[in-house]
């Protein structure tokens, strides 16, 4: 086969390619996105299967070793002030600060693209008065409100429960978390809903006869999925972090300790002044790391995306 | 597609027939305006239109950006609903679909990225509950084929051009006797262009389809149309038979379109700017709206509206609404 | 008054560059872009132009002819994976491609550009009258008061009214911002001007009038202009020589006069046949079939040959040499030779017409 | 006149935000377990006549709606936010009060140094795009955007505080220490870690910002045109890019407010900065109720009315809003 042929066809065959597996494909490219999707992979692992990789989660009466020990052969991470292994915590950690952050991330895109959708496809006054209250959501310190809405929640609904073995304290939290920031993606769903209602095809579909589902169904969904997608990350690393603060402040739960929680521990036993390194490092660069390689991951597919529709015009 | 075309003179209704169409895009009122009970003063798109296209007719609205055309042609397709006037196909209101279709400017815009061609002709049919086998003969009649290999591409893959065909394709599904086409080949290359008018006329000839063909571009309307009616801010200044209107313009703003026109012919004298300034952009102004720009105009033309008049020596159908129109000095 | 900063004005040349040269003359101008994969596309493949002084010179070509590619090379402006593979750029004997080429000093002093577009070309946040005060400012090394004094009168000389003085571009209508532009662009009186598209954005009327103007200060300042238009009859109206651009060569060129009435390359007869015509009254237009080339995947030979109606078989395989047969009337077509030196005679390219509004 | 209307706009909108507010405290309120005279009940300092006395005044004999809404709105308006538990039944104005001045010490200064650097970063990023100094740069700025606060505090304290012992750990002055200008250097002395954190913590977000728009600007015609004009670099980025790429940063800094309100609060935690947040984790722990209400409509009201400054100030700053037209 010539090269040119070759080259043909491989065109021939990234044309085939629909949009969004288009784009996956790409971020493939991009070095600094696959690391990134490297560490997200080897994280959810981590957050999967944490007792095949490092045992069950120590408690204050299962932990073994001294307190505040540096790291060691034997405590590749140290240990904590209860003599607890921070390896162990932090490979736990990773199962609810995962799972906080994607739930959270899965409420927020519901809220946030449904309004979105529909407060720009609607447009008047129903836009008018949801973008008032998402502009609202926007503005406020959020947090603040989450901090006087989580301990609000969780006495209503008592903290003893469990549903599909999740603790009621975390559901508390994934629901303040979703309540809170659903906003900026309305926003982004809004505006890119607002300006795919204004484009030809659009217009043309509804000259035919389309129903206002049917095309939002055909033309409006399936042309934001993409965008949707690379917000979606972007708010799951929101997501961890602003669980990682809730955590941080108490509002977490003690039994099932996140990287937040970890890092509560070290405040309340003053690991700075006394130098524990180990106690904040360990789970402060889980949460780093897994915050800037979603961060890269998201904002990686907004660039492709962005050269995408470029090209396209 | 056995219907003949039929003769443009038939005393019989026009296919459609436009009356009295005017549009005003409301201003946007702020809840601090409703409080002060501010008066919502709009920009006039249309001011009391009258147009006919008769079956098998080719018509070009001819007009500068800012002079309503693609509002006209939006009202006309009912994607707008006109303030006051009627608008009517057959007979009937602009509801019925399925006898009037859609060429739109930019054939990248109009084909959603997402979907293929074969869906994308599909659509009107599904929506209007007709038989899927008019997918094929629509691309076929447009000119692609063979139809069953573009059925399953999507618009990427095409050309500027070949998108054109494809958005006519779609609009030729419904079985229109009238397609509305805005400014079908302006962001075509000149090489693309050929082409698309070639088909324009072909469908003409042999399906007897009508088109309103809306064009800034003076000497592709000429040549294209039938008939030729210049709009300027939202109302219509002249309308004639195209060689008429062309070979002997009686309105200030058409000779003045007709001066500016530049010509790749040696033997041209070369362009020069009959009219001052530009469109305005904000109030209309009273009486004759082009009374601002024109070099003819006396204070007589502030007073009223100049009603569309048969030209002074033009032939049937010419006509032009300028007070003046009867003692302009004769184009150089 | 309107001759404020014009051609009275004794012009110094920078260092190097000598009167006696032609004013702006490109020899086998070759630009090449490297794409993200990798492959090189050859924008511009080495082409010849060249203008004096108060003459002004048509570069037509569809889009992607790499009409603009030149714009870029001359004000050294290219995006950064562009690159001048060969060929010389000289104003007045100074080399403007050479290493350490002194462009930042002909930039604007010597050769400005009216961009298509001024509503993108000129900045949002800034007044026009200082935007067209800048160059002279910091170029031209006038203190603050002679340069807004300068801009006025620059402004006033394009057309824009005493009380749009201190407008920002969106205050202005399309027209007033072409004529803006004009005016930043003669800001330190340059000796060459160039029109990338200057009224494609432009409705006809304004058009005319932008080009009426244009004309009056070419002849005002001397100006060489370069018009760069896909508007065969725009240039046809303003300039006295054309060089016609397909897939980064120039196929033909020379008087206008000679070309617009006896076209000899396929390309240029079915360019000047692709519109109807109002006011030469001529509805037949010329079907081109097929799509401007892919610049990456070039065809071999002749680049038009794949859409020549007049193409053999050594069109698709041999690059046509470029005959001069008259002067500065070049013509790069093998169906053509130089013969006797007399012009050679035209042949009509058998074109499919089309005759619109035959019933 | 487009502007002004532009502008009552909003203020309007500001307004209706605030009215949300006091809604949703309202709610908020009333969802609070128990009801707020029982929570008073839980302060043995309020005695039988202050209890009957703010029955009274929150009309809890009366329906929710409309009354109790009307109720407190009014008292809401009136200043009157009610009694803090933990702080022995004192005003919950009085006691916020007294924990502002700290908390605007160290976000105020914060933000200004984030906003200086975080410009400097993001224009230098942004000019440099795609070289290897703008890689660095982004991953640096992305780095500290990416830190909890709490946790660049904790480690602020570990290294300039405990192993090198520059600084204080924690704490607003050295208990017993001098007054004068020692005690101001000693004041400064405290908050050079917490303002250096939320410092640190903002400037990514602002280069990122700023990196983004400037890049942006680059691809737009009157940069083309200032290249074209020859004129250097560093006049086009200053008098070209950074006018047109400021303006979103404008509105992020005052948007942000909430955030950083946010981020500040850990940092008080951390630092046992005696300020709001601080304020904030202990009424948490004590369930002190009307003093996170309180807190949160202060907040609330605040960043409401920096959001209504930055609209102010990009009208200044951009003459195409100036003049009503599209933006």
């Amino acid at each position: 086969m010539s090269a040119s042929a070759s080259v043909n066809l491989s065109t021939r065959i990234r044309k085939r390619v629909s949009g969004g597996n288009r784009i996956a494909l790409l971020l493939l490219r991009r070095w600094d996105a696959r690391i990134a999707i490297m560490i997200v992979s080897l994280l959810t692992l981590s957050g999967v299967a944490p007792e095949t990789l490092v045992g069950p989660l120590q408690t204050a009466t299962t932990a073994t070793a001294d307190a505040l020990l540096p790291p060691s052969g034997t405590h590749l991470f140290g240990t904590d002030d209860l003599g607890r292994d921070l390896l162990n915590l932090t490979v736990h950690g990773a199962r609810i600060s995962l799972v906080v952050g994607a739930l959270s991330a899965a409420i927020t895109l519901v809220i946030g693209g449904g309004i979105g959708m529909i407060a720009g496809y609607r447009g008047g006054r129903v836009d008018a008065l949801l973008m008032r209250v998402a502009d609202t959501f926007l503005i406020l310190p959020t947090f603040v409100l989450a901090l006087i809405l989580a301990p609000i929640l969780r006495e209503l609904i008592g903290d003893q429960t469990e549903i599909f073995g999740i603790r009621t304290t975390l559901l508390t939290i994934v629901a303040v978390i979703g309540f809170t920031s659903w906003s900026s993606t309305a926003r982004i769903v809004r505006s890119q809903t607002l300006s795919l209602r204004e484009r030809t095809f659009v217009e043309r579909a509804r000259l035919v006869g389309l129903s206002p589902m049917r095309i939002i169904a055909r033309h409006i969904f399936p042309n934001i999925r993409t965008v949707l997608v690379a917000n979606g990350i972007v708010v799951i690393a929101g997501s961890i972090l602003t669980e990682s603060t809730l955590s941080f402040i108490g509002l977490g739960d003690p039994f099932q300790p996140s990287w937040g929680t970890i890092l509560g521990n070290a405040q309340s036993a003053a690991a700075p002044s006394l130098g524990a390194w180990w106690f904040i490092a360990a789970p402060g660069c889980a949460i780093l790391i897994t915050v800037v390689a979603c961060t890269i991951i998201g904002n990686a597919i907004d660039e492709l995306l962005d050269r995408d529709v470029r090209v396209q015009r | 597609m056995s219907e003949q075309p039929r003769a443009n003179t038939s005393a019989s209704a026009p296919l459609l027939r436009v009356r009295g169409v005017s549009v005003t895009y409301a201003a946007q009122r702020s809840i601090a305006d409703l409080l002060a009970r501010r008066p919502a003063n709009g920009i006039v798109a249309l001011d009391s239109v009258d147009l006919d296209v008769n079956a098998g007719e080719i018509v070009a609205v001819v007009g500068e950006s800012g002079s309503g055309k693609t509002t006209l042609a939006r009202v006309i397709a009912g994607l707008i609903d006109a303030d006051e006037g009627v608008v009517e196909v057959e007979g009937e209101g602009p509801n019925d679909w399925r006898s009037v279709g859609m060429v739109f400017q930019d054939p990248y815009e109009t084909l959603d990225p997402k979907r293929t061609l074969g869906e994308f002709v599909a659509e009107g049919l599904e929506a209007q509950g007709l038989p899927m086998d008019r997918v094929n003969t629509s691309l076929e009649a447009a000119e692609l084929l063979p139809a069953a290999a573009f059925r399953d591409r999507v618009p990427e893959e095409l050309s500027g051009g070949q998108r054109q065909r494809v958005v006519i394709a779609g609009a030729l599904a419904l079985n229109p006797k009238l397609v509305i086409a805005d400014e079908p080949v302006s962001m075509l290359d000149v090489s693309m262009r050929a082409q698309i008018l070639k088909l324009i006329e072909q469908l003409r000839r042999d399906q007897g389809i009508a088109w309103l063909f809306i064009t800034h571009d003076l000497s592709l309307a000429w040549a294209i149309s039938d008939r030729v009616v210049v709009l300027y801010l939202g109302a219509v200044v002249e309308e004639g038979a195209a060689e008429q209107v062309l070979r002997n313009p009686a309105h200030p703003y058409t000779r003045a379109l007709l001066a500016a026109l530049p010509s790749t012919d040696p033997g041209a004298a070369s362009t020069h700017s009959l009219a001052a300034g530009e469109i305005p952009q904000g109030d209309t102004p009273s009486g004759c709206r082009f009374r601002n720009r024109c070099a003819h105009a006396v204070e007589a033309c502030a007073n009223k509206r100049p009603p569309l008049e048969a030209a002074p020596g033009g032939g049937a159908g010419h006509r032009v609404a300028c007070i003046r129109a009867a003692e302009l000095p004769p184009l150089s | 008054m309107s001759t404020a900063a014009g051609a009275d004005h004794v012009r110094q040349l920078p260092a190097g560059a000598d009167a006696a040269s032609p004013l702006l003359e490109i020899s086998g101008l070759r630009v090449s872009f490297t794409l993200s994969d990798g492959r090189r596309l050859t924008a511009v493949d080495g082409i010849n132009l060249s203008v004096a002084p108060s003459e002004a010179v048509g570069l037509a070509g569809e889009s992607g002819s790499g009409k603009s590619t030149v714009v870029g090379a001359i004000m050294g402006l290219l995006a950064p994976n562009g690159r001048i593979d060969a060929g010389n750029i000289r104003y007045r004997g100074l080399d403007l491609v050479a290493k350490g080429a002194p462009l930042r000093r002909t930039r604007w002093r010597e050769i400005a550009v009216v961009f298509q577009g001024s509503l993108v070309a000129l900045n949002p946040v800034i007044k026009v009258r200082d935007q067209v005060a800048e160059a002279i400012e910091l170029r031209l090394g006038e203190s603050a008061e002679v340069a807004q004094e300068k801009a006025k009168h620059l402004l006033h000389d394009v057309g824009i009214p005493e009380k749009r003085l201190n407008a920002y571009p969106h205050q202005l209508s399309g027209g007033q911002r072409q004529r803006a532009m004009l005016a930043v662009a003669l800001s330190c009186s340059p000796a060459v001007l160039i029109g990338d598209e200057p009224t494609t954005a432009l409705d006809v009327i304004v058009q005319a009038q932008i080009l009426e103007l244009l004309d009056r200060m070419r002849q005002e300042y001397g100006l060489g202009l370069i018009l760069i238009t896909h508007d065969l009859a725009v240039i046809a109206d303003m300039c006295d020589r054309v060089a016609i651009m397909y897939a980064g060569r120039i196929v033909e060129s020379g008087s206008v006069k000679e070309i617009f009435s006896a076209p000899r390359h396929p390309y240029t007869q079915a360019l000047l046949g692709a519109a109807p015509d109002a006011r030469a009254g001529r509805r037949t237009i010329k079907v081109l079939e097929g799509h401007p080339p892919d610049l990456s995947a070039l065809p071999p030979g002749c680049h038009f040959a794949p859409r020549c109606p007049l193409a053999d078989a050594r069109c698709r395989e041999e690059d046509p040499p470029t005959i001069e047969y008259a002067d500065r009337v070049t013509l790069a077509c093998h169906r053509y030779s130089l013969g006797d030196g007399k012009p050679p005679t035209p042949i009509d390219a058998p074109y499919p017409t089309l005759e619109l509004g035959k019933r | 006149m487009k502007a002004r209307r532009w502008l009552l706009g909003r203020l309007g909108g500001a307004i209706a935000t605030i009215l949300m507010v006091l809604l949703l405290n309202f709610v908020l309120f009333r969802l609070m377990p128990g009801s707020p005279d029982r929570a008073l009940a839980r302060n043995p300092r309020v005695s039988a006549a202050a209890m009957e006395a703010a029955r009274v005044r929150w009309g809890l004999d009366k329906p929710i709606f409309p009354d109790q809404l009307i109720a407190y709105v009014g008292a809401t308006l009136k200043g009157d936010f009610g009694y803090s538990v933990k702080y022995g039944g004192r005003e919950v104005t009085s006691v916020i009060g007294e924990k502002i001045g700290p908390t605007l010490l160290i976000v105020g200064l914060g933000e200004i140094i984030a906003l200086a650097a975080g410009i400097a970063l993001g224009a230098w990023t942004g000019w440099r795009r795609g070289r290897f100094g703008d890689r660095v740069g982004t991953l640096g700025a992305l780095i500290l955007y990416s830190m909890p606060y709490f946790w660049l505090g904790m480690l602020l304290i570990t290294l300039f505080a405990t192993t090198l012992g520059w600084l204080p750990t924690s704490g607003i002055s050295t208990p017993g220490g001098p007054g004068g200008i020692e005690g101001a250097i000693d004041l400064l002395r405290h908050a050079a870690l917490p303002i250096a954190t939320i410092a640190l913590g903002l400037i990514g977000q602002y280069a990122i910002l700023l990196r983004s728009s400037v890049a942006e600007s680059l691809r737009e015609g009157y940069v083309l045109t200032a290249r074209a004009k020859g004129l250097r670099d560093e006049r086009i980025l200053r008098g070209h890019i950074l006018p047109n790429a400021l303006l979103p940063t404008v509105t992020l800094a005052a948007l942000n407010a909430g955030y950083v309100i946010g981020g500040a609060l850990t940092v008080e935690i951390v630092f046992s900065w005696p300020g709001l947040g601080l304020l904030t984790q202990e009424a948490l722990q004590s369930r002190d109720y009307p003093i996170l209400q309180g807190v949160f409509l202060l907040l609330s009201v605040s960043v409401v009315m920096a959001n209504l400054l930055a609209d102010l100030l990009y009208s200044r700053l951009d003459p195409r809003v100036r003049h009503g037209a599209a933006r």
